[in-house]
């Protein structure tokens, strides 16, 4: 009984931090709204017995999505919203529509279709992190490698496309050029 | 000997042609060496003729023929190919033209003495000689034709001497055209003889066209209308010969000729040139009388009689009313011919060259004893202004007796008269019809009588009273210098000596031209009716000279010169005869009149036919060129345009879409997932 | 009684469409970076909710997946927001409108 | 012994058992809830005073003796201050953010307590991936002092949260690199497991504590040196940097939310201090065999105690870090000195199998030892070399 009031819970934060991350007027409370939406999943995960997921959605999204976003709303002036300028694009009508479209698409089949098995599946597997681990160097090492190199490219081109060009920008700043400031973004 | 003559011979026509173009080089103060060339030339040629004339001599064979043939050039498979030959007839007329060449040379030296283009006329004389001679030694007709032509040119540049009087100039073109006319017959003859025989050389031992095996095989050949081929081609070459020698209808340019220098109208007019048309015949002969029936002589030889004997009647007659001393003279020459032409035709080539010979030197003699007169009397050429010139020249006036009476035919002393005898004779005997004898005894009552007027005329009688023209005050005319009298001498002694080589009793001539040997025989004088033509002929001469002289002595004494009493006698007739029949209005009515219609004609019909058809071919294709430009302006561009603009438009449309909107892109991809998606789940059931 | 599947794929379909409308009209680009990241969240929320109430819980494939998305989310999202802050280096703006240079 | 050893966990049955079952399992999560409350708030009181008493002691000073015994009182006379004085809230500032920020900030750090097991049998919730849940716990955090900087609206404070957002960024992958060989040696996430793995003894003396191990002593130093880092106290306290930027992102704040923010710093620094005790210094266990008659609890405790100690005593003697500097010293030495150090520690896996020849176990602690020390010279050197060149200042434009 109580999973089902929590799964309510949840899901009720989980939603209210998405309707609210998409139509907040102030980016910043987006964001944080966006990040209440990311920690419910979380919850969601954990109360479906899927630890590590919710943590990794815990650890990578509250913790470094929303980090970044945070920092590209500071590094682009995006908080400082001009008012009066138009917050959602123009034509929102068909954009309305068209998701309407996808939300029928997706929740009627799920409702109707017999094939779906309402109840939870027996004891979940013991040591799941065990299993998770055998997984990751078993069957999937492959998976693993890619994604680590793609997550070095990733972090190196993010940093070189953020970077600030240090040539354009000249001397003037005084930086030294061998005082790379780290994950420190160059605040302007 | 007599081949290394043969060698040298076609230098004789060389040296003078190398010295009328040598002569023509020469500006024109350069007098004296173009005279000393063409002196030079001239004697040259006669030495080389002489040499010549003895070898055909003592061989005393045959009669005998020297040839020499090279190819001039090949086309195809023929080969065209000329020669020279020297036979008696050619020997004989070397030496007769270069030495009348010769002598009228030195006349011309003292006639042309103020002539400021004394070297342009010994450049055309030496011209003239060179291609007679070149027309003499001729041994292919193809050679003989182009030497033939030059001296039709020669003619005209020498009628044309003084081109600066509209008379000569005209005269000189009346010349060149009436002979051309006969030269088209000469050619249209030559090329169907060559068409029929192959070649055109005469003698080439046993190959020439005037070999037996051609002539038989020509005479076999029957033309179109029956008449033998070798009649029809004669024919045609004897109307080249017609042209040539002034025979009666072409004769019309020689009077008029008269335009020219007298030293020219001596050697052209009386000498050579016309004599060539006479050479012609006599060289053709073998093919002119390879007849049928040789007994008759061939058609072709009767054509050329009654032409001839036709001829010399109505020049005759002409000639009694002219005035002029020179057309006097031409019209003698022009029926002298007509009698060559007679003998050629009765009596054959020995008759009619010894006529031919003989007139040469008295007729040169006369034309320049003319010349004398006229230059004596400061260009005076009409008889009715001279007059007592007996006393005041009485050189020319002995050498021009001597020329008058050679001419008319005085007996025994004078050559004309052996000559003339001999083609009366001839033509007494003639098979085919005694009406040439008639004309011809009558033809030689006329030239009695009118040389007898002339001489009337010019030498005897009073001089009319002050008659002096306007240019020069009155002069008394005067003797011509040495230099014109001494040829006139030598050729009076000529005209005296070579009646003697053709007498019925001593026929040298004949025998040397036939090959054959003569021997003295006076007992043939009064053979087979010699006596009688003889003795008609003389009485005819002498009752023609009375006449003559006794009309003319008394109408010459009168002093302011009265009509000519002939024309009281008969003054239609006279009037007729000094109009020479009338023959050039009729020429000029007939021929010319046509020729002018027919150049109008055909100017109308390029001005109108050809130049409207031109003109509408192009104004086709200017229409053309519009419509091409029209359809190719309307339909290719306006189509190409119109299917570009619709692609562009096409593009705009598509690009609206295309609208770097990416939300724009995320709706169309949720619609579309949707709309798969719907697809998939219900589409399907 | 447990709370049935269909719940979890009705709440994921829900987070999927308010993450596509926010994607589709917000104007900030920022806010289409989250609305995506929103999208791929409910896909792994469906994939944990099959995994625990698939036929075959021990076979884990849904957790796997759902781990690399979430690794490979990531790796976007810092692409995805240096891209921004490049584009606004040069564009001084986060407009998506103002973004349309690719245009056709 | 083992009563009093677990006294805490038969009061909790003692307490659950008077409820009724359908809300025991509430019931006990209630009662455990509070307990760490009440401990680590007491604790924090504690900490507060002593913090200032050891300070001015080592500063050649009392601190603060006026209220109570020795001072003893002064964390009473704090809370009543905090709790009276006027809670301003700038008119600028943004006052959902401004509001929430201090509970964002405490109630993850609360959570991370859940994880740890205070003794044998006492840890709230034995999660299999406790490691894991414990970091990602702790990197909520910074989005709150980003929250608690923004608010305010005034460069200053968005400044201050910009570097404490940094710096717990870059400490939190040494961190986390730290804690990887013990989990790696350990085989398995959850905490009690890793306790379990340090338990016992080598040869009847040395306790197989991961910090005598020479993987495990460097890794302790690094995780230390980053656990200061991401409580921003002592050397990397830039973000309140007084000198420089008054109170970094607490300069908007006062009253109790001040307190607030107070409190969850110095709950990070419990929070991570029993993190350091269980990874490294072998949880509850008993230093030697023969005290193990002392409760559990006891010894987590006392090491527990040891270590704030330490980091007050830390506090007291190292100046303040450059930003450079602290950057470098973690991106340039800490995290490849910890890449190394799971070199080392495999080897030191690696090479406990074989006993080739006695004196192997030496042989075995030089040879990972001389791993980690000649780089990390090395290292060191080179962070020198960054301080040689000539600072360059930039002007203000």
């Amino acid at each position: 009984m109580p999973s089902d009031i929590t799964f309510y819970l949840l899901a009720a934060l989980t939603l209210a931090g998405a309707v609210a991350a998409m139509s907040l007027r102030n980016i910043v409370h987006c964001v944080l709204c966006a990040a209440g939406a990311f920690a419910g999943l979380a919850g969601i995960y954990l109360q479906l017995n899927a630890e590590f997921v919710g943590v990794a959605q815990l650890l990578v999204y509250v913790g470094a999505v929303a980090i970044l976003l945070v920092f590209t709303i500071l590094l682009t002036h995006g908080a400082d919203v001009k008012l009066g300028s138009a917050l959602i694009s123009s034509g929102w009508k068909t954009g309305l529509a068209i998701s309407a479209l996808v939300l029928v698409c997706l929740v009627v089949p799920v409702l109707t279709s017999p094939g779906l098995r309402h109840e939870a599946a027996s004891g979940v597997v013991a040591p799941m992190m065990q299993k998770i681990g055998e997984q990751l160097m078993g069957q999937c090492v492959l998976p693993l490698e890619t994604t680590g190199l793609l997550l070095t490219a990733a972090l190196l081109g993010a940093v070189v496309i953020a970077m600030n060009d240090k040539t354009a920008a000249g001397p003037k700043t005084g930086v030294p050029p061998n005082h790379e400031a780290g994950k420190e973004p160059g605040l302007r | 000997m007599m081949s290394s003559v043969i060698k040298l011979l076609w230098l004789i026509p060389v040296l003078p042609l190398v010295a009328s173009g040598v002569g023509a080089l020469l500006p024109r103060p350069r007098r004296r060496t173009s005279v000393a060339l063409a002196l030079g030339a001239m004697s040259g040629s006669l030495l080389l003729s002489l040499a010549a004339f003895a070898g055909t001599l003592n061989s005393g064979r045959e009669t005998v023929r020297e040839v020499f043939n090279f190819a001039w050039f090949n086309f195809g498979s023929a080969t065209v190919q000329l020669g020279w030959v020297l036979d008696p007839l050619s020997a004989i007329m070397l030496v007769m033209v270069t030495l009348v060449s010769l002598l009228i040379f030195i006349y011309s030296i003292g006639y042309m003495k103020e002539d400021e283009n004394f070297t342009r006329f010994f450049c055309f004389m030496g011209l003239f000689a060179a291609s007679m001679l070149g027309i003499v030694i001729a041994n292919s007709l193809l050679l003989l034709f182009i030497c033939w032509e030059l001296v039709g040119l020669s003619s005209y540049l020498l009628i044309g001497f003084w081109y600066q009087k509209p008379s000569a100039a005209a005269a000189a073109k009346k010349a060149f055209i009436t002979t051309r006319i006969g030269d088209l017959g000469l050619l249209l003859g030559m090329v169907w003889l060559y068409s029929r025989t192959g070649t055109l050389i005469f003698y080439d031992n046993g190959q020439g066209c005037l070999e037996q095996s051609a002539l038989s095989h020509l005479a076999l050949a029957a033309t179109v209308g029956g008449m033998a081929v070798s009649t029809a081609i004669s024919l045609l070459i004897f109307c080249g010969a017609v042209g040539k020698s002034g025979q009666l209808p072409l004769h019309v340019w020689l009077p008029d000729a008269m335009e020219g220098p007298t030293p020219v109208s001596a050697l052209i007019h009386a000498a050579t040139m016309v004599a060539a048309g006479v050479f012609l015949v006599a060289r053709m002969y073998p093919l002119m009388s390879s007849g049928v029936n040789p007994v008759s002589g061939s058609t072709a030889l009767q054509v050329v009689a009654w032409v001839g004997a036709i001829t010399a009647v109505f020049a005759a007659s002409i000639a009694v009313a002219q005035n002029d001393i020179k057309r006097i003279l031409a019209y003698s020459t022009v029926s002298q011919l007509g009698y060559m032409m007679l003998g050629l035709g009765v009596g054959g080539v020995a008759v009619g060259m010894f006529h031919l010979l003989t007139h040469a030197v008295f007729k040169a003699l006369l034309f320049m004893g003319a010349g004398s007169v006229i230059h004596g009397s400061h260009e005076e050429q009409d008889i009715r202004k001279m007059g007592a010139l007996k006393k005041l020249m009485p050189l020319t006036f002995a050498t021009y007796a001597v020329g008058m009476m050679a001419l008319c035919g005085v007996p025994l002393f004078f050559s004309g008269f052996w000559s003339k005898d001999a083609i009366l004779h001839a033509a007494r005997h003639w098979s085919v019809s005694a009406v040439p004898f008639y004309l011809g005894v009558f033809g030689a009552f006329l030239t009695a009588f009118y040389m007898t007027r002339q001489v009337c005329y010019v030498f005897f009688g009073r001089r009319p009273a002050a008659s002096g023209s306007s240019r020069h005050p009155v002069a008394q005319p005067h003797e011509s210098p040495a230099v014109m009298t001494v040829p006139l001498a030598i050729l009076a002694v000529l005209a005296v000596l070579t009646g003697f080589f053709g007498t019925p009793a001593w026929p040298w001539f004949e025998a040397y031209l036939n090959g054959g040997h003569a021997t003295l025989d006076v007992g043939n004088i009064f053979a087979d009716g010699q006596m009688g033509v003889m003795a008609t002929s003389t009485v005819v001469i002498t009752v023609a000279i009375a006449l003559s002289g006794w009309i003319y002595y008394k109408a010459a004494a009168q002093s302011p010169r009265q009509t000519d009493p002939l024309e009281n006698a008969q003054p239609f007739v006279f009037n007729c005869l000094r109009r020479k029949f009338f023959i050039d209005e009729l020429y000029e009515a007939t021929v010319i009149r046509l020729n002018a219609v027919f150049s109008r004609f055909s100017d109308w019909l390029d001005r109108k036919l050809w130049d409207g058809v031109v003109r509408a071919v192009s104004a086709l294709t200017v229409l053309l060129a519009k419509a091409s430009r029209g359809t190719d302006e309307s339909v290719v561009n306006r189509g190409f345009d119109q299917g570009c603009e619709g692609l562009r438009d096409g593009g705009k449309v598509a690009a609206r879409w295309q609208d770097g909107q990416a939300q724009r892109y995320l709706r169309v991809i949720g619609a579309a997932v949707g709309l798969l998606l719907v697809f998939l789940i219900w589409g399907s059931k | 009684m447990t709370t049935p599947l269909s719940h979890y794929l009705v709440l994921s379909a829900l987070l999927f469409s308010v993450g596509f409308a926010g994607a589709v009209l917000r104007r900030n680009v920022i806010l289409v970076l989250i609305g995506i990241e929103l999208m791929l969240n409910a896909a792994n929320l469906n994939f944990i909710g099959f995994w625990r109430y698939g036929a075959h819980p021990e076979a884990l494939t849904g957790v796997m997946f759902a781990i690399f998305s979430i690794a490979i989310a990531a790796a976007e999202a810092a692409v995805g927001l240096a891209l921004v802050i490049a584009i606004y280096r040069h564009r001084r703006t986060v407009q998506v409108d103002q973004f349309n240079s690719l245009k056709g | 012994m083992s009563n009093l050893d677990q006294v805490f966990v038969t009061l909790l049955h003692w307490v659950v058992g008077l409820v009724p079952a359908s809300l025991q399992p509430w019931v006990s999560t209630l009662v455990i809830i509070l307990a760490i409350m009440t401990v680590f708030g007491t604790c924090f009181a504690l900490t507060t005073i002593l913090e200032r008493k050891i300070l001015g002691r080592m500063q050649n000073r009392y601190g603060p003796n006026r209220v109570g015994p020795c001072g003893l009182f002064q964390p009473v006379a704090d809370g009543i201050k905090m709790l009276t004085k006027e809670d301003i809230v700038p008119f600028s500032s943004d006052q959902v953010v401004h509001f929430l920020a201090p509970l964002v900030l405490t109630i993850p750090i609360w959570l991370a307590f859940a994880v740890i097991p205070f003794g044998r049998n006492m840890t709230a919730i034995d999660l299999n991936a406790g490691l894991l849940f414990f970091f990602a716990i702790g990197s909520a955090s910074e989005l709150a002092v980003f929250m608690a900087g923004w608010a305010g609206q005034n460069k200053y404070s968005l400044l201050g949260a910009m570097r404490a957002v940094a710096q717990m960024i870059s400490y939190e992958v040494p961190l986390v690199l730290a804690a990887v060989p013990v989990v790696m040696l350990a085989g398995s996430l959850s905490l009690n497991d890793i306790v379990q793995a340090q338990s016992g003894y080598i040869a009847g003396g040395l306790p197989r504590w991961n910090v005598l191990t020479p993987w495990g002593l460097a890794a302790f130093i690094m995780f230390l040196i980053a656990a200061t880092a991401e409580s921003n106290r002592s050397p990397f306290d830039l973000p309140e940097g007084e000198s420089e930027i008054i109170a970094g992102y607490l300069t908007e704040y006062s009253g109790f939310k001040y307190a607030l923010f107070f409190l969850g710093e110095y709950m990070g620094l419990f929070a991570i201090t029993s993190l350091a005790v269980t990874l490294f210094l072998g949880g509850w266990h008993a230093p030697l065999p023969v005290l193990e008659w002392l409760p559990s609890w006891f010894w987590f405790g006392l090491k527990f105690s040891a270590l704030i100690f330490g980091f007050i005593w830390i506090r007291a003697t190292l100046p303040r870090l450059r930003l450079d500097q602290m950057l470098s010293l973690a991106w340039k030495f800490l995290v490849p000195l910890a890449l190394l150090n799971l070199l080392a520690a495999a080897v030191w896996h690696w090479s406990g199998q074989c006993r080739l020849f006695p004196g192997s176990m030496a042989v075995r602690w030089l040879v990972c030892a001389a791993i980690l020390v000649f780089p990390g010279i090395r290292l060191g050197r080179s962070l020198n070399g960054l301080s040689a060149t000539p600072r360059q200042y930039r002007y203000a434009k």
